[in-house]
Parts: C-alpha cells; sequence; structure tokens
C-alpha cells in the first residue's frame, strides 16, 4: 500500500515538476488545446457578433455553443484521411505534425514565473524565437509535398512572406534584448519593475512586434497564404482529417506564443500577481495566460474587419515600412539607454 | 523559350470565387498572364424551351437565369409581349411595375456587393450585404407573395395591388438602409485594405467598353452615360427624375462606388414613385371586359387579380417585337418573333451577363493572382445569366 | 502479408484486420453516438454552386436564416467537408464536375438535393441539357421549391442531422 | 414620346437611307426601329458605314431557321453606346443564308462586341462566320454531337397534352 502511495507521489512530483509541467500542463500541450478550442470558437462568435448573426449555438445552447470545436475536431477525427496518390507521401504526412509540433517547441522556452521554468539560459528569447522559425520552412514543405497548384503557390508566398516578417520580427525583439539589457526572458519580467512596461517604454518595438505576430500567422488583412477566394486553402488544400486539423491548429498556436512573447515583452509578463492568487506556478501563469488571450482576441477581431492584402502590397509593408520602424525602434532604445531611463 | 514559363492555373466550377464557371488562367509566378473564361455550366436552353412553351409560360421561365433581378426580367419580356399583343398596362400597373424594379434593382446590388466582399476576404460585407438585402426581399414578399421569383408582372398589368400600409413600412425600410450604407462606407469603402485591393485595378477605359458593348455599372462606370432608362424610358420612369451615377476612373472601386450610388438613387425613384402613384385600376381596359362581373367584383374588393380565360392561350399577331430594359447588371435586350401560335417561333433573350463575358479576358490581362477575384467581383457577373 | 517480429510470424492480412478492428471499435456505441454527434453538429458543405439556387443558399447563411447555430459552415475545399449541396439544375458539363468534386470529399459524406430542378428537372425538365443529381449521386435529403426558401433549407439541415444521428444516413456507411 | 425625338428620329433613318444607298434591299422604319435588309455580300461595306455613322456596338446577333424555305436569317441588333441621340435607334440589319451551307462574313473586326453573340450563333445553329477568331464551342459541353439545337429538326420532348 505505502509504495503505491508513494508511487503515485512520485508521479506527482514528477508531473509538477517544472521539467514536464512547462512543456506539459501549462504553456505547453495541455494548455494550447484548451486556448485552440476557446480561441476558434470566440473567433467565429466574435464575428458573428458583428455580422449582426449568432454564430454556433445549437451545440451546447446554455453556453452559447462552447463546444463547438469539439464537434469539429471529433469530424476530423473520424474523417477519412486521404493521401493523395501522386504526393510524396512521407512528406505529406510528416509535414502536419511537424508543423504543429514546431509549433509547440517555443513553449519550453517560456518561463511561467520567475523560479520556475523548464530551462533557465541567459538568451532564452533567442531559444524561443529560433524554434518559431521552423514553421514556414515545413509549410513550404508541405505546399511542395501536396502536388496540387493551389498549395505550390501556397507554399511559395509563405516563403516570401516568412522573408518579410522574419527579419523585422528579430529586430524588433533584440531591441527590446537591448533596452533590458538581457536576453533572459524571466530577467526582463523582473526588470519591468511597477508599471514601466516594455510597452510604454518603446511603443513602436511594441506595435511591429504585434503587426508582425498578424503577418507570420497569416492573420487578417495579411491571410495571404491560406488566401480563400483566390489559392483555395493555399498548401493545406490537399489535407482532410485530422491532418487537415493540424495544420488549422497550427497558425493558431504559433499565434499563442507570439502572443505569449509578446506579453512578456511589453505587457510585464507575471508582474502584478494578485494576493488571492498567490501560489507560485499558478498564479503567475493565470496573469500571463489572461494577458495573452486578451492579446489573441484582438487579433482573431481582425477577421471581422479587414479584407485581405495582396501578396505584393503585403510584402512592401513588410519590407518598406515595418523594417524601418522595428530599426526605428532598436535606436529609441539605444536612446533610452543613453537618457538613463532604463529600469 | 524551350522550357515552359507558365503554368495553367484551372480555376474550375469547385472554386470560392469562380461562380458557375471556369476560368483558365495562364499563371506567371504571380502574374497572370491570360485569362481564358469556360462558361455554359448553367446553361438550361431556355431559348430552346421558349419554343415549347406557351406565352404565359415563358414568364416563370424568364426569372430562373437571373434569380437574383427576376422582376426586370419578367418586365421586359412582359414589354416585349405587350408590343406585339398591342396593349398598354394602365398607369397605376406602370408605377407598380417600376416599384418592384427599383426593390429588385437595389437587392440585387447588395447581391453583387456581398459577394465581391467575401471575394475580397471581408466576410462581414457579405453578411451585412445579404442582411440588407433581406429587408428589400421581406418588402417585395408583402407587395407580390414570393422572395425572389415573383411573376407579378403580366400582359396588361400587374397581378396584385399594394397592400395596407405599405408605404409606411417602405420609408422605414429606406431610411434604415440609408443609415446601413454609411457604416458600409466606414467599414469597406473607406478601409484602407479594400482601397489598396480596388482602386487602379481592372481598370476599363472608356473606348474598349464602347467598343466591347460593355453594359451596366460596369460601362457606367467607365464614363458612359447610357441607361436605358434615360435613353428610352419605359414604364413610369419618364414622370420621375434621378440621375445617372456615372464615374470616371473605370477602375474596380469606380464599379463598386456606381453600384452604391444607383442604390440611393433606385430609393429616390421608390419615395417619389410611391407619392404620385395615380388610383385606379390594375389589369389594362381589354382584359377587364372579358372578366365575369363576380370575378370583377372580387378584384376591386381583394385587390388581386383574376386571369381572363384568354391568357392560357394567347395568340399575339404575325411579327416581331424587340424590347430594351435596363435590368441591375445592364441592358436586357429580348426580341420575340412570333408566327400567330401559342408559342413563340423565335425567342431572344439577351442578358446583361452575357454581353459583359467579352470583359473577361479584356480586364484580367498582367494582373496579379489575387487580383482575379477582385475584378471578377466587381464585374456583378451572375453565370446562370449569362449561359442562360 | 506475413510479418516476422523477434520470431513471431503473423499471419493474415494486416490492412484487412486494421480495418475489421476500426469497425469493431466504432461500432460501440458510445463511440458511435459521440461520433455521430461530432458529424452532426459540424457539417460543412462545399464551396459548389451549381445554379441559379446558390442565391438562396447564402441566404440560408445570411444573418436573418443564420444556419452557423447549428454548426453549418459553407468551407472552400472538398477535402475538408463532408456535405455536398446540389443548388438547383444540375446541366450535363456541372454534372461531371459534380462527381468528381464528391469522389474528392472524405468518406463519411452526404448529399443534399436543393430546389425543383434537382428533384426531377423543375422549370427545365424537357431541356437536352439537364441530369437529375439522382442518378449519379446517392442523394439524402430533397429540398422542394424553386428556389427553396432559406427556412427549407435549414430544416432539411435538421432533419439530416437527425438522421445522422439515427445511424439512418446513407453517407455513414461504416 | 416627346414630338422633339420623333423628328430626330426621321432625320437619322433619312441619314442612313442616304449613306447605304444601292447597297441594301429595303430599308423599313417602326417607332424608333430601323429595319435594313440586305444581301450576304455587301454586309460588311453597310456595317463598315453604319459604324462610321456612329453605331458603335452590337446588341445580339440572332439566327432564326426556316426550314421550309431551306434558310438562315441572320438579324445583327446595332445601336450607339456613346452618342445618346443615336442610343435611341436601333438598326436591325437583316441577311437571309441557304441553311445548308450557312456561310456569312464575320462582323467581329468591325464591331469587337459581336465576338461572343457570333459564337453562341455558330454553335446553335451552325452558322459559320468566316474571319471569326475563335469560333469554337461557348455553351454546350465538350462531349455534345447532336445537330445544333435551335434548328427546327431538333425535336425536344413536349408535355403529352400539348395538343
Amino acid at each position: 500500500m505505502m509504495n503505491l502511495m508513494s508511487l503515485f507521489r512520485w508521479i506527482l512530483d514528477l508531473l509538477f515538476s517544472p521539467w514536464l509541467f512547462v512543456p506539459l500542463i501549462f504553456p505547453g500541450l495541455v494548455t494550447v488545446f484548451l486556448v485552440i478550442l476557446f480561441i476558434i470558437w470566440f473567433e467565429r462568435k466574435l464575428a458573428a457578433k458583428v455580422q449582426l448573426r449568432y454564430g454556433p449555438l445549437y451545440v451546447l445552447k446554455q453556453l452559447g455553443g462552447a463546444i463547438q470545436l469539439v464537434a469539429d475536431l471529433l469530424r476530423y477525427l473520424f474523417a477519412e484521411p486521404i493521401i493523395p496518390a501522386e504526393t510524396d507521401k512521407l512528406a505529406f504526412v510528416l509535414g502536419p505534425i511537424l508543423l504543429f509540433g514546431a509549433s509547440c517547441f517555443p513553449t519550453v522556452a517560456i518561463p511561467v514565473s520567475s523560479s520556475f521554468y523548464a530551462i533557465r539560459s541567459d538568451i532564452s528569447l533567442l531559444v524561443a524565437l529560433g524554434l518559431l522559425a521552423f514553421g514556414p520552412a515545413i509549410t513550404l514543405i508541405i505546399g511542395w509535398a501536396s502536388n496540387n497548384k493551389f498549395s505550390l503557390i501556397g507554399g511559395l508566398r509563405e516563403g516570401y512572406i516568412t522573408m518579410a516578417y522574419e527579419i523585422p520580427l528579430f529586430i524588433s525583439a533584440l531591441s527590446m534584448a537591448a533596452l533590458y539589457g538581457t536576453m533572459d526572458l524571466i530577467e526582463m519580467v523582473e526588470s519591468q519593475v511597477g508599471w514601466k512596461w516594455g510597452l510604454l517604454l518603446n511603443p513602436l518595438a511594441a506595435i511591429t512586434f504585434l503587426i508582425l505576430a498578424l503577418m507570420s500567422t497569416s492573420r487578417f488583412p495579411f491571410e495571404i497564404v491560406e488566401a480563400e477566394s483566390e489559392i483555395v486553402m493555399g498548401p493545406f488544400t490537399e489535407y482532410s482529417g485530422i491532418l487537415y486539423g493540424l495544420t488549422m491548429g497550427a497558425s493558431y498556436v504559433k499565434f499563442y506564443v507570439l502572443c505569449l512573447l509578446f506579453s512578456i515583452m511589453f505587457l510585464g509578463g507575471w508582474k502584478p500577481v494578485p494576493s488571492f492568487l498567490s501560489w507560485d506556478p499558478i498564479g503567475p501563469a493565470l496573469v500571463l495566460l489572461l494577458k495573452s488571450l486578451i492579446l489573441m482576441v484582438l487579433g482573431v477581431f481582425m477577421r471581422a474587419v479587414y479584407p485581405r492584402y495582396r501578396i505584393d502590397q503585403a510584402l512592401k509593408i513588410g519590407w518598406h515600412m515595418i523594417l524601418p520602424l522595428s530599426i526605428g525602434s532598436v535606436f529609441l532604445s539605444l536612446g533610452l539607454i543613453l537618457l538613463g531611463v532604463v529600469p | 523559350m524551350s522550357e515552359e514559363r507558365t503554368m495553367e492555373l484551372l480555376i474550375g466550377p469547385q472554386h470560392p470565387s469562380s461562380g458557375h464557371m471556369r476560368l483558365y488562367a495562364e499563371v506567371d509566378g504571380d502574374i497572370v498572364v491570360r485569362l481564358k473564361p469556360n462558361i455554359g455550366y448553367v446553361h438550361r436552353t431556355v431559348e430552346k424551351l421558349a419554343e415549347t412553351k406557351k406565352y404565359i409560360q415563358i414568364i416563370p421561365l424568364v426569372e430562373r437565369p437571373s434569380l437574383a433581378d427576376a422582376a426586370n426580367h419578367n418586365l421586359g419580356y412582359v414589354l416585349a409581349l405587350e408590343k406585339l399583343l398591342g396593349i398598354e398596362a394602365p398607369p397605376r400597373a406602370q408605377y407598380l411595375r417600376t416599384i418592384l424594379a427599383e426593390m429588385n434593382r437595389i437587392h440585387s446590388h447588395f447581391y453583387g456587393l456581398g459577394i465581391h466582399g467575401i471575394m475580397l476576404g471581408s466576410s462581414t460585407i457579405f453578411m451585412w450585404g445579404f442582411a440588407d438585402r433581406e429587408i428589400m426581399i421581406e418588402m417585395a414578399q408583402r407587395l407580390t407573395g414570393a422572395r425572389l421569383t415573383y411573376s407579378y408582372i403580366i400582359p396588361g398589368g400587374v397581378r396584385r395591388d399594394l397592400p395596407q400600409g405599405f408605404e409606411e413600412e417602405m420609408e422605414k425600410a429606406l431610411r434604415y438602409i440609408e443609415r446601413r450604407l454609411k457604416d458600409y462606407g466606414k467599414l469597406f469603402l473607406r478601409n484602407p485594405v479594400t482601397r489598396a485591393r480596388l482602386e487602379g485595378v481592372g481598370v476599363l477605359r472608356k473606348e474598349d467598353a464602347i467598343k466591347l458593348g460593355i453594359v451596366g455599372p460596369n460601362l457606367r462606370a467607365s464614363g458612359v452615360p447610357y441607361d436605358v432608362r434615360k435613353v428610352q424610358p419605359y414604364c413610369a420612369y419618364p414622370e420621375l427624375e434621378f440621375d445617372v451615377a456615372v464615374r470616371e476612373e473605370g477602375d474596380s472601386m469606380a464599379r463598386v462606388l456606381v453600384r452604391v450610388e444607383e442604390i440611393r438613387q433606385s430609393m429616390r425613384i421608390i419615395r417619389q414613385a410611391l407619392k404620385q402613384i395615380p388610383d385606379g385600376p390594375i389589369l389594362s381596359e381589354n382584359y377587364l371586359k372579358m372578366i365575369p362581373p363576380k370575378w370583377k367584383e372580387f378584384m376591386e374588393t381583394k385587390g388581386r387579380v383574376k386571369f381572363p380565360a384568354i391568357m392560357a392561350n394567347l395568340r399575339p399577331p404575325k411579327g416581331e417585337a424587340i424590347s430594351r430594359v435596363e435590368a441591375a447588371r445592364g441592358e436586357l435586350v429580348y426580341y420575340i418573333i412570333s408566327d400567330g401560335t401559342t408559342s413563340p417561333y423565335r425567342f431572344r433573350m439577351v442578358t446583361p451577363s452575357f454581353r459583359n463575358v467579352v470583359l473577361f479576358e479584356h480586364l484580367i490581362r498582367e494582373c496579379r493572382v489575387a487580383d482575379i477575384p477582385a475584378i471578377y467581383g466587381s464585374m456583378d457577373y451572375f453565370p446562370p445569366e449569362a449561359d442562360r | 502479408m506475413v510479418c516476422g517480429m523477434n520470431g513471431v510470424t503473423l499471419i493474415g492480412n494486416l490492412e484487412e484486420s486494421a480495418r475489421k478492428a476500426v469497425q469493431w471499435l466504432v461500432n460501440k456505441t458510445p463511440i458511435r453516438s459521440i461520433r455521430d454527434w461530432g458529424i452532426a453538429f459540424s457539417l460543412w458543405p462545399v464551396h459548389f454552386t451549381t445554379a441559379c439556387c446558390g442565391a438562396e443558399f447564402a441566404a440560408t447563411s445570411a444573418p436573418r436564416f443564420d444556419v452557423e447555430r447549428m454548426g453549418f459552415l459553407p468551407f472552400v475545399a472538398p477535402r475538408q467537408t463532408n456535405l455536398m449541396l446540389i443548388e438547383g439544375t444540375l446541366t450535363r458539363k456541372m454534372a461531371k464536375a459534380a462527381v468528381w468534386v464528391y469522389e474528392q470529399m472524405p468518406d463519411p459524406k452526404f448529399v443534399m438535393a436543393m430546389g425543383a430542378c434537382a428533384i426531377d428537372g423543375g422549370i427545365f425538365w424537357n431541356s437536352y441539357n439537364i441530369v437529375r443529381p439522382k442518378d449519379i449521386l446517392p442523394v439524402e435529403i430533397y429540398i422542394p421549391g424553386c428556389p427553396p426558401r432559406p427556412e427549407a433549407v435549414a430544416r432539411a439541415i435538421i432533419m439530416l442531422q437527425k438522421r445522422i444521428r439515427e445511424g439512418k444516413a446513407v453517407g455513414l456507411k461504416v | 414620346m416627346g414630338s422633339r425625338s420623333e423628328d430626330k428620329i426621321e432625320d437619322i433613318t433619312k441619314k442612313i437611307s442616304q449613306s447605304l444607298q444601292g447597297l441594301s434591299i429595303e430599308i423599313s422604319t417602326k417607332e424608333e426601329i430601323v429595319t435594313v435588309n440586305v444581301k450576304p455580300e455587301n454586309l460588311v461595306e453597310v456595317a463598315k458605314k453604319l459604324k462610321d455613322m456612329g453605331f458603335d456596338h452590337v446588341k445580339s446577333v440572332t439566327a432564326i431557321d426556316f426550314p421550309e424555305q431551306k434558310e438562315l436569317e441572320v438579324i445583327y441588333h446595332v445601336s450607339s453606346l456613346g452618342d445618346l441621340d443615336l442610343a435611341k435607334v436601333i438598326v436591325t440589319l437583316k441577311t437571309r443564308v441557304t441553311s445548308d451551307d450557312p456561310r456569312i462574313p464575320s462582323l467581329v473586326e468591325i464591331w469587337p462586341s459581336s465576338k461572343y453573340p457570333e459564337r453562341e450563333e455558330h454553335e446553335m445553329l451552325g452558322l459559320v462566320f468566316e474571319g471569326h477568331p475563335e469560333l469554337e464551342r461557348l455553351l454546350l459541353p465538350e462531349d455534345y454531337e447532336g445537330p445544333p439545337p435551335l434548328r427546327k429538326e431538333f425535336k425536344v420532348r413536349t408535355e403529352g397534352i400539348q395538343g
């Protein structure tokens, strides 16, 4: 009996130890699925509210159709995953799995609170951004492997757009790292003491980071990679069943990770932990999750407001407007450091 | 060049923005070198069937190809038939026809605006367009009893009179639509993304529009003030003053703005028509005297027309007649040749969308792949109407 | 197909037994009812307008008769959808395209025929260019009307949902 | 229709009959429709003259099958878009062609707007327009081999009690 209890306690400790809790529970897998279920449902309800209608309702009438995504995922699960004959089968099947994985990896580098983190390194910002850069390469593979003209064009578009947003994204992130003097996400949050949030210090970097987050996960108005009315579903045209479910979730997960990074760098991470929630891993985790959810709702609301840009206009915005802005934000950080405003 | 630079993209009948047709696009990278439309996917042989149906049976047949704009098609056919029969509808019926035609123009333009919105990616404009379209459909349902296929206009007059309190409800509906049009301006027409996607895209110059015989808002957006309601007024249009929406730029944004302006003009027409509508019978005299007195009294009280027996086997005299009507998408021509029997010898129906088909090859050239839906939507092209 | 694993040789067809296992597993009532519930509340029609009834079909997903309340989201590509709605007349050219699109859709798929023309030709019954959908596709539900009112299309969707959840739908197959 | 526009139509028809002096068989007007009967040979000159007068587009091309005289009548409805006075008048250009070898010069060079209507009449009645850039199938399915559908001998099912 005793060893059963100790075995159970051992598993519990293992589960709640940072190395497993972070990748599996909080910023990791479980929260990712919950966030996907919530955000896609909320996006459809928000767009419906703007469009004078209800949105998903009768799935669960009392909660306003909250589990609509559960029904959709179940349908994908039991739909027949068609693998067309002429496609490159290995790349075709592995593509979505890698894409979903590549979007979930960066959650490892994101700390939950100053004392609860999976990996602590003084370049954890670069780890997160570097792992994020995997996604576009895999989308190219998907687009090429599914042997369909529309997915080929979609994959190439992903290649173009990646060039346009990846570089300014790194520059604006590094300008914040320069401002805080460190690239370690935990020290970044520590140094945003009181209300000296990154957003108030260097708003230029915040704006560019948010716009690039929209561009990188092809949210409106930059929904160019899976532009429905031009190239059907972009690189994911040939996918059916759970394979398509993974690709659809991957872009939302990437946006979730970018929102986590934004709230850590610009909104003071888990800083103002309310008193009643001060239990170490849960309190800061909830504050961080709340901030990133608010950001995701903002990004998702764009679907109801904007049509989509053309590929050349989006690239022009990326290269001619956002890149100079992000370089400007670097100079702004340097100026702030010279003036000694830095925390 | 030995190796093949361009890729042939088949934007087929199953594609979110291809409508009921297939577009063969020669694509070189992101640039569309050439685009050839392959229509005929909804060719339901209306002209051949018309030769087997009686004259009164052709009214529903004529409305089906252009479902979003059924009243104007019905009006065009009945005007041609009345020229053959040599009868004239009474003034009140003329006004009722004009009111229904303008209501149909409004909700057909909202249909075009909605479809164009979803093609640009803005699902809100699709939902708003179809929401505001429902208002005019509801008013048409009160007047005629049907949502889209009214068959309201019959040779010699109309089938029903204005219901009670129609004017007040119409005034409320028109005021609501005016408020909504302001929201469209804020969210869609002045939206920086829409302007980036539409301005300067698919420019149709004035001479090309005339040379290719383009009709409707696409023609008026290129600076040609040609509108059949002004050139050859029919029904109650001579007594109503309204102006023709014309713009000079000729690009996709101009076409959308012309349609929005035409919605405002149609509202103005409906208001005037409802004010000036004369009293009197809604069926022409030589059919009224054929109706037995019991049914005539029913017609006065109920305001609904009882068809005289002659309608079943109308035999217009031998001859031919042509009629022009300004449908929502452009000028609609009917050409009927009758040989004295109960069905026409040859029935020719030239719809505005069929005359705009040539726009595909002319406009969508040397533009981006993303411009195909933008220009296609701005043409307000309804494939069943073009294929007949 | 024989495959050997550390000395143990398995005989018999692997795919066949895998398919039987899946069918046995899915036919257990709790999993089957959850699957039917999932499919019923996420019927995504493929964007394939065949004729002029498309105007009324678009009106059903418009704000006044909003059918997204039943989880009915008109979607783009045949691969990700499980319902094909034949909207109005099927001409010969369009019928070929309809069959191709139907075959591209993943397995539990249903077909609904909308409008009098899709039932038996409607007003174009004697045209030489018309095909009856029932000759080429396994149609589940017919919606009368020309064009059918959006309420009729919404009611047809609810009827299809009931049929799926009772397991009587032809498209369920397994 | 005010009297001013009646006499305007009078002088338009006078102008048409002067310019088409010897070419046409006969010209008749009824309200605002001017009918011009022409032999197939001088169809192109008449079309050029009408174009110079300002009639700049073709509204519709109609072909009618007369099986008794074994003839096909081709009708061009021509009018003007640019000049609003001429727009009131529709000129109906009529020619007759034998139905077993229906050849007629195509007017696409003069009026580019007649490209698709001519293609449709070619497909529907088997009329061959010489000089048309792409005279192929337009509306019917690719694998359709039957006779041109709008010919009178192509019968379509009718209701039993039609009588």
